[in-house]
């Protein structure tokens, strides 16, 4: 027999004022199982609290309503008290009667009838109550770093560092990602391979990271704390053991015309290649599609000159498992390409190019070893117009949102072309300098004022070709909105940073939720910003939105913290309140038939198929669902869902809540 | 019927609208005393049911309320919540239940005086309608008598 | 011997079922679902249009699951239901052989699920015409005209649960009815518990019922239950463009959402 | 079958020979044209500028009207015509309530079931499979193939796959045994909008199509539009003025080098309406070869 106690508190004059207390807890000691009512100026003070935790004891109670404030504000000070009390927290509820009772109504008999109700509901609440005990779940203490560029790098180091162990996946056949093909990085003009290059060797000498170049990530199953990862090692067709990087091989490679995607496609590389020459692992690998022994089976040349004997045509792709406990996404972004652009010659006019590509022209390492040069015939450009904004900001073609970058690099590309080319001319057409951050508008005023870069509010509505020079119309909406024309050698669209081809069947993989351009969707636009909805997995760099270089590295270090907090301890404990499947005596083992319909529902992909297995024989007896308390978080959707009721969530069961209904308003219960 | 006072119950999630009727509070903003409100972690958790029981027990009206699309803390709770609103709207609707007496919405734990003028708002309209027999008077024998005439005719 | 006899019997003779389930004629001349044993009884089977009963329900009974290989004999109607239970993940424990015939009245057997799809697929059905027109009648009536209209008819209901047990969906092991913590549906068949049953029913089959009709046609108080969820796929359909046993992967209506689903009656 | 047609105001007046040669062309592919009866203006010109409600319902009586007159599908050769009923048209079938209140306004049901036809998207589902047993000639010459604004924009209304460069025109003029030229100002403005207030504009855009087709060696420039055809046809004496120089490359309907192509007297394509004489383009004519 259940024996509730009640505790009506005044809060002062806050509910005293307009609810006739004393009547509500009159009211409330008449109840069916109330043992005990009282009224107190201020439960929640040491006092009040004291009372609680006497009257538990006194009374034996075997649970307790608190009429005072919203349960948002109190319900943990209440259940403390009620657990000091002897009695499990989770048999404490509050009845709302001061943000839902006295602040809004006014002093009358009906504010009291409310309150009585309130009360009565929550008494039938808590007499429905079962004791409920945080759930505890083992923490694996490795880390997985999907990605491997400058937000990968950043967030491996960080967790390395820290102490804790850390496996990094990167697709291509080195890390470094984006920023290793950067030629000088904004607001500083540093070479972007100076400062990356030092951590991407840091990363591969680091006793506590594990690095799989030219691998992907294949399923990711398991939960907060234990993640079971399956990482695709592609074949590399090389022995890295054996390789010692000495580069006879691709210096021979007959197939020497395949576009090279680091240059963005600016020059050409071989079959067998090292993306760049500072790559990391700096050992080449067999591009098999371009290939002749692999196309055509024939050829060979790699093998014969391999003074090691590493190259291995028969090597095959390999499938590992590993086991983490939690997991940083940063699989970074891809930019438009100008062949997205109809207006700017669906990508049929060589010199218009992307800005990439111009990074690449101007970087040292280079295709031009520095000197900006047109891709069409080498020659160095005496007019540049550079439009910003290509395909960003623009309802037309998809992509509303700001790529936040192109401001900050398109001034710094002019300013480079300035530098290189003394009596060159630069144009910027833009639609607004966005150019917030540190030492940011500083530099863009550089560029205009010290390396005059002629800034031209408006859009290009038209590039064409006539005559060897690629003329550009826009319109500058400053100088009274004159349409203008300019004749230039080159053009360089700063085109939209947007998400990974693969971005969507990643985010699938990983069960993590995705805006619909892509971009990986953050927990809480404002207070969580590098969690994801799946508890446990992190995001750091582009993958999330467009960001340069700073933004992507404190992003990793705060995803990193996140992981190291995860770490901190052996166990980390969670809300109990779950949904769970229930459970029967054989042959029924569970009301559930196994539709298994509410997997689809559950946000968190917390529902699993399970299999009742025969002990002796092994044999299946059902198939049911079966609710991962590690993932689930306890939003309710599948209890509501499940046709028969085999699915209930704790803490707000189907008994609770149809209970509280009839209390409310079968009067009296 | 002057003196009727409407007994509405509120299905709200714990997150959004809980939280907005919280900051009515916290804001002093008035409004009715007829509704009662009944918390749940999401909209996704309401049964439908829930629905049918509260207006067997004796409620007025209904109204249902959480999170703005995209705004779930559990990220779809309330996009399943609304396919099934339609869904049982429909079937409400085509038993000749008068659907006008459950009021959905959507509001935000930023819109404390959404709350209130949605709670006024639905008590007057409820107020209007008197109260809800429909269903009290059902397993009275005056339904059954008519449907034996009807058969025996 | 018909085409289907010989197919049924060859079936039995070469292993690939052990049970079959089809139609015979009672002593009434009028078809009844039959259980075939072996292939001497295959000269019973037979089909015509009056065959209307949706066998699918026979395929969860554990009697018929213990003789693990299955022959199933599906009109249109048994066939949706195999694929909105398929999609449901019921078959996992049973080896099934489905036969049909169609249009040009030729034996089907079905080799997998794919072909069943595709074949669903191109003759999928439509609410019959007279049900449309009930329905189509119902929609003129006034809100309490209907209202008047369903609560007498759920008055007559004897809550026999009839249309449950004929329904091919309705597999649950424990149904919401018998569930008594909480009670959600009244026990006596009082017209208000009555009415809960059926929209509780309508509820549950909404977006999975494959209009068979049988429930409509089996209710001995003769209530058209089956227009409530022929009701509800109407509407689930022309909202969501989903179809109950329209594909083995299925698409069911409640279980997914999109963003911009119409939310007109959202303040 | 009967096709609807909507000549539309600019093909009764200053482009009778755009509907002449259409018709022409159609009558001889054995294909007729329902011309809509008691249709009315498209509002193209002002009425969606002035007043949203007129320009949605005005299109909207003529497809309502069209459907009443059991036509399925309506060709529009008109650009600007095409752009408004077709705007008109997904208006009101995105939107019940717009739907519902045109119907008040025009006091007829509209069912939005006729499907609305480009002059290409004509060419394409009813002439081309036909053509090549009518085609005789080979127009033989170098053209500018013309869109200008409203032919391939907006994208959602012309369903052109390339908007900014169309090839629709140019598939045409293979057909008819012309070389389309490869050129800059396709989809450029020809300034139409100010075609009466403002020539001088209209002198400066057109003038600078006609210089870039010159450049690139066009015999003819083709055009789909009433509004194109007479701002490069009819302001030469301006355009003249503005580039200091003549051009008198010929500006001829689509329809009309197709009915040459096909044999069609010139003057039942109503090529002598034009000022600029239409005579190079058909000197370069020549027998089609067997």
């Amino acid at each position: 027999m259940a024996r509730i106690g009640v505790f009506i508190c005044h809060c002062g004059e806050n509910i005293s004022a307009t609810v006739d207390v004393e009547k509500v807890a009159q009211e409330a000691a008449k109840l069916s199982g109330v043992a005990f009512a009282i009224d107190y100026k201020y439960m929640c003070s040491d006092p009040g609290q004291t009372q609680i935790i006497e009257a538990i004891k006194e009374h034996k109670l075997t649970g307790i309503v608190v009429g005072a404030c919203s349960p948002r504000m109190h319900e943990a000070t209440f259940r403390k008290a009620a657990e000091k009390g002897g009695i499990n927290p989770y048999l404490c509820e509050m009845a709302n009667l001061r943000e839902q009772v006295s602040w809004v109504h006014a002093r009358s008999e009906a504010t009291t009838a409310k309150a009585i109700d309130i009360v009565r509901m929550m008494v039938q609440k808590v007499k429905q109550d079962s004791k409920l005990f945080p759930i505890k779940v083992p923490v694996i203490k490795t880390a997985l770093v999907i990605g491997g560029g400058i937000a990968g790098i950043q967030a491996a180091l960080d967790i390395a560092n820290a102490g804790h162990k850390v496996i990094m996946v990167e697709k291509a056949p080195s890390i470094g990602g984006h920023m290793s093909q950067l030629s000088e990085t904004f607001p500083t003009l540093d070479c972007s391979q100076c400062i990356l290059t030092p951590r991407m060797v840091e990363v591969a000498q680091h006793p506590n990271i594990t690095l799989h170049t030219f691998a992907e990530v294949e399923s990711v199953s398991g939960y907060v704390g234990n993640f079971d990862v399956q990482v695709r090692l592609k074949a590399k067709s090389v022995d890295m053991k054996l390789c010692t990087g000495c580069g006879s091989c691709w210096q021979k490679c007959p197939n020497k015309k395949i576009p090279d995607e680091f240059n963005a496609g600016l020059s050409f590389r071989t079959a067998i290649y090292t993306p760049f020459p500072q790559a990391v692992p700096n050992k080449p690998v067999i591009d098999r599609a371009n290939c002749s022994w692999f196309q055509k089976g024939k050829c060979g040349v790699c093998k014969k000159v391999c003074p090691v004997g590493a190259i291995n045509y028969e090597m095959e792709d390999e499938i590992i498992d590993i086991k983490v406990g939690a997991i940083v996404t940063a699989t970074g972004f891809d930019i438009k390409h100008t062949d997205f652009f109809p207006e700017y010659g669906y990508g049929e006019f060589k010199d218009v190019i992307d800005g990439l590509q111009f990074e690449r022209l101007a970087s040292a390492s280079g295709p031009t070893n520095g000197e900006i040069r047109r891709p069409s015939d080498g020659k160095i450009p005496e007019k540049i117009v550079f439009v910003a904004c290509a395909g960003s900001r623009d309802k037309a073609k998809g992509i509303e949102y700001c790529s936040k970058i192109c401001c900050m690099y398109t001034a710094k590309h002019a300013m480079m072309y300035k530098h290189k080319n003394h009596d060159g001319e630069a144009y910027v057409f833009y639609m607004d300098v966005r150019s917030a951050g540190k030492n940011y508008d500083e530099f863009v005023r550089r560029a205009v004022e010290e390396d005059d870069v002629q800034y031209i509010r408006g859009r290009v509505s038209r590039i064409y070709e006539k005559n060897g020079k690629l003329i550009v119309k826009g319109v500058d909406t400053l100088m009274n909105a004159e349409p203008i024309e300019i004749e230039a050698d080159m053009v360089v669209l700063a085109t939209a940073v947007v998400a990974n081809q693969d971005a969507e069947s990643v985010a699938q993989k990983m069960h993590i939720s995705y805006d619909k351009h892509h971009f990986f969707a953050e927990a809480h636009p404002k207070l969580r910003p590098v969690e994801t909805n799946t508890a446990g997995i992190m995001l750091a760099g582009a993958c999330q939105t467009a960001k340069d270089i700073p933004d992507a590295v404190s992003q990793a270090s705060a995803a990193a913290s996140k992981v190291m907090g995860l770490f901190s301890s052996d166990e980390m404990t969670r809300e109990p309140v779950v949904a769970v499947v229930n459970r029967m005596m054989p042959p029924q083992f569970t009301t559930c038939t196994g539709c298994l319909l509410c997997m689809e529902v559950c946000p968190y992909h917390a529902i699993e198929r399970e299999e009742i297995l025969d002990r002796r024989t092994g044999e299946i007896l059902k198939v049911a669902a079966r609710v991962n308390a590690g993932l689930c978080q306890g939003c309710g959707t599948c209890v509501a869902f499940c046709r028969n009721k085999s699915i209930d969530l704790q803490g707000y069961t189907n008994q609770q809540m149809l209970s509280e209904v009839i209390a409310l308003l079968n009067k009296p219960f | 019927m002057p003196d009727f006072e409407p007994k509405i119950v509120a299905f709200v999630c714990n997150w959004c609208t809980y939280a907005g009727a919280d900051l009515a509070g916290t804001s002093r903003t008035k409004y009715a005393p007829n509704v009662r409100i009944v918390r749940f972690p999401c909209t996704g958790r309401i049964d439908f049911m829930l629905l049918m029981k509260a207006f067997e027990n004796g409620a007025d009206g209904v109204i249902i309320s959480g999170c703005h699309p995209n705004d779930c803390h559990y990220t779809s709770g309330n996009f399943h919540a609304r396919r099934r609103w339609i869904t049982f709207r429909s079937l409400l609707d085509f038993i000749g239940f008068d659907i006008d007496r459950i009021t959905f919405s959507w509001v935000s734990a930023a819109e404390g005086r959404k709350w209130a003028e949605l709670v006024d708002e639905v008590t007057n309209t409820i107020r209007a309608k008197g109260p809800f027999t429909e269903i009290s008077t059902l397993d009275s024998s005056k339904l059954k008598q008519l449907f034996y005439d009807e058969i025996t005719k | 011997m018909t085409k289907l006899q010989n197919k049924v019997a060859e079936l039995f003779e070469n292993g690939t079922i052990n049970l079959m389930i089809g139609f015979k004629n009672a002593l009434t001349n009028q078809p009844v679902p039959c259980f075939i044993e072996n292939a001497s009884q295959a000269e019973l089977l037979i089909y015509t249009p009056e065959c209307k009963n949706n066998l699918a329900v026979y395929l969860h009974k554990p009697e018929v699951k213990q003789s693990k290989k299955i022959g199933i004999f599906g009109n249109m109607a048994t066939l949706r239901s195999i694929v909105q239970l398929t999609s449901e993940n019921q078959f996992w424990d049973i080896e099934k052989t489905i036969l049909t015939i169609d249009a040009n009245d030729e034996v089907i057997v079905f080799a997998n699920m794919e072909e069943l799809e595709t074949y669903v697929q191109e003759n999928f059905p439509d609410i019959s015409e007279e049900d449309l027109k009930l329905l189509a009648y119902l929609d003129s009536l006034t809100r309490e005209e209907r209202w008047n209209y369903w609560t007498e008819q759920f008055t007559a209901c004897i809550k026999c649960y009839a249309c449950r047990a004929v329904c091919p969906m309705c597999y649950c092991s424990q149904c919401t009815v018998e569930c008594n913590q909480p009670q959600w549906v009244k026990v006596s068949s009082k017209t208000s518990g009555n009415m809960e049953w059926h929209t509780i029913r309508a509820m549950h089959l909404a977006g999975r019922c494959v209009n068979c009709g049988e429930c409509g046609r089996t209710c001995p108080a003769g209530i058209p239950i089956h227009l409530l969820t022929a009701r509800m796929n109407q509407d689930l359909f022309k909202e969501f463009g989903t179809r109950p046993g329209f594909s083995t992967k299925g698409e069911y209506a409640l279980n997914t959402f999109k963003v911009d689903d119409k939310e007109g009656f959202i303040k | 079958m009967q096709i609807g047609f909507y000549p539309g105001c600019s093909l009764e007046g200053s482009s009778k020979e755009y509907s002449q040669s259409l018709l022409a062309v159609a009558e001889k592919c054995g294909v007729t044209l329902e011309e809509i009866k008691d249709w009315s203006c498209c509002g193209a010109s002002a009425a969606h500028s002035l007043n949203h409600d007129l320009s949605i319902a005005l299109p909207a009586r003529t497809l309502a009207l069209a459907e009443n007159q059991g036509m399925t599908e309506v060709v529009i050769p008109c650009a600007a015509c095409y752009g408004r009923m077709a705007a008109s048209q997904k208006a009101m079938l995105e939107d019940a309530s717009v739907l519902k209140k045109t119907q008040g306004f025009i006091d007829m049901k509209f069912l939005g079931n006729v499907q609305l036809l480009t002059v290409f998207e004509f060419l394409q589902k009813y002439i081309f499979p036909v053509a090549d047993q009518y085609i005789v000639n080979k127009l033989n010459q170098k053209t500018a193939c013309y869109y200008g604004c409203l032919l391939a924009r907006p994208k959602e209304l012309t369903k052109l796959e390339r908007p900014e460069n169309p090839m629709e025109m140019e598939a045409v003029m293979e057909k008819a045994g012309a070389t389309p030229i490869d050129w800059a100002f396709k989809t450029e403005c020809c300034g139409a909008g100010f075609s009466m207030s403002r020539t001088d504009i209209v002198a400066k855009l057109s003038g600078r199509i006609l210089e870039d087709a010159a450049d690139r060696g066009a015999e003819s420039i083709i055009v789909a539009c009433p509004m194109c055809q007479s701002n490069l046809d009819l302001r030469r004496p301006e355009i003249k003025k503005q580039l200091k120089k003549d051009i008198n490359i010929p500006v001829l309907f689509i329809t009309q080098a197709l009915g040459l192509s096909m044999g069609i007297p010139a003057k039942d394509l109503g090529l002598e309406n034009h000022f600029v004489s239409t005579g190079k383009a058909v000197s370069c004519i020549v027998k089609k070869e067997a």
